[in-house]
């Protein structure tokens, strides 16, 4: 099991699902109607380091975070 | 790094940083404060931040600017802050003008883009994401 | 413009320039502090100041910044600064960032270049005029 | 007569001159050997205006400033 938390505005608690590699967590999300609207504005990180290859790879106990757009200062 | 609740305590940090480099022997010292504009009828602006990437963002800013021969530091407000009072405050210390000039540039420029940081507008109470004004993280767009 | 005899006082600087614009809803601002580094055996900078054409610049940088929509503030040291002590302060407020990160640059290149300001290294009590680190100002050359 | 004064390191007293325009100005100058060094690098405020046009024609009384190269900060 790996665990996807949903970061600032979206506003979705976390949640625990089976995955090999980040693309199949993105046709995990996809499946959620809440984040269709998210997916094409979020960055991602996996163990809080930012992630941009959709074949990485998965383990046990990894921690995906959805990161919406951002506007700090 | 520095975070807190609320509303920075701008003098402070202004004089703790210039007294912690008093003696670098630093020749140029630039901070950005970052102030809430009352506009829109907003109240107040109210952040979140995820800690532990906006600690590595910093570490590697803490990189790029020794490379260069400089130091950056920053504040950053979580929670509310009232209209007219700073949630921001990042600064560059170099021994010359043109390495710092060039640095706040791209640190401010960069913080705004990439330190995960959400805002939102406080009206009539509600808190409201500022979507319109926020920013796509590079590589946004990986699940879609 | 503040000119001042001696080493300026950085806090108190930044502080009331602060608290000058506490409710002119700027949202940014970015003061340049000036240090005098500890360099080639120097126990001191000194600085001669033209004032009068000191003020004209600045009035043209005032100027310069209202029709951007922002301001800019400095102060400067007259006669000797002694290493770690600071000599410059300028400022630029604005109601957004990207001006502000703009002027400060322009505003403080500008100043290096066409401030009538002169410097001398003091060294074992001698005032030795900065010649090698000097700018020939826009327009020299006129009379030769 | 106008008078001419020397600003920062130059280090020389204010003098009185007869000229009509900045052009006198520069021949006067030139017969100093002391200013010779200086006038290449040195740029000219007529009553602390800067001006930038040899041309230009002084009355009586006008105050020319001689600015050696500068360094504030």
């Amino acid at each position: 099991m790996i665990t996807v938390e949903f970061l600032g505005p979206i506003g979705k608690s976390p949640i625990e699902i089976e995955a090999k590699t980040l693309s199949d967590v993105a046709v995990k999300l996809k499946e959620d109607p809440q984040m269709a609207v998210w997916l094409d504005k979020c960055a991602v990180a996996l163990n809080d380091t930012m992630v941009k290859d959709l074949g990485t790879v998965l383990k046990e106990g990894d921690r995906i975070s959805i990161l919406p757009p951002v506007c700090g200062g | 790094m520095e975070l807190y609740q609320g509303p920075l305590e701008v003098k402070e940090i202004f004089a703790r940083w210039l007294d912690e480099e008093a003696a670098s022997n630093y020749g140029a010292y630039i901070p950005f404060v970052g102030t809430i504009r009352a506009e829109d009828g907003i109240e107040a602006l109210s952040f979140d931040i995820y800690e532990p990437i906006l600690r590595s963002w910093f570490e590697n800013w803490q990189e790029r600017a020794k490379a260069r021969g400089a130091i950056v530091k920053m504040a950053h407000s979580i929670g509310d802050v009232p209209v007219h009072t700073s949630s921001y405050v990042s600064a560059v210390f170099s021994p010359k003008r043109r390495v710092a000039l060039e640095l706040i540039e791209e640190f401010v420029e960069d913080f705004k883009a990439n330190a995960p940081i959400w805002k939102y507008d406080i009206k009539e109470g509600k808190r409201i994401y500022a979507a319109d004004r926020s920013t796509p993280m590079d590589g946004a767009g990986l699940l879609a």
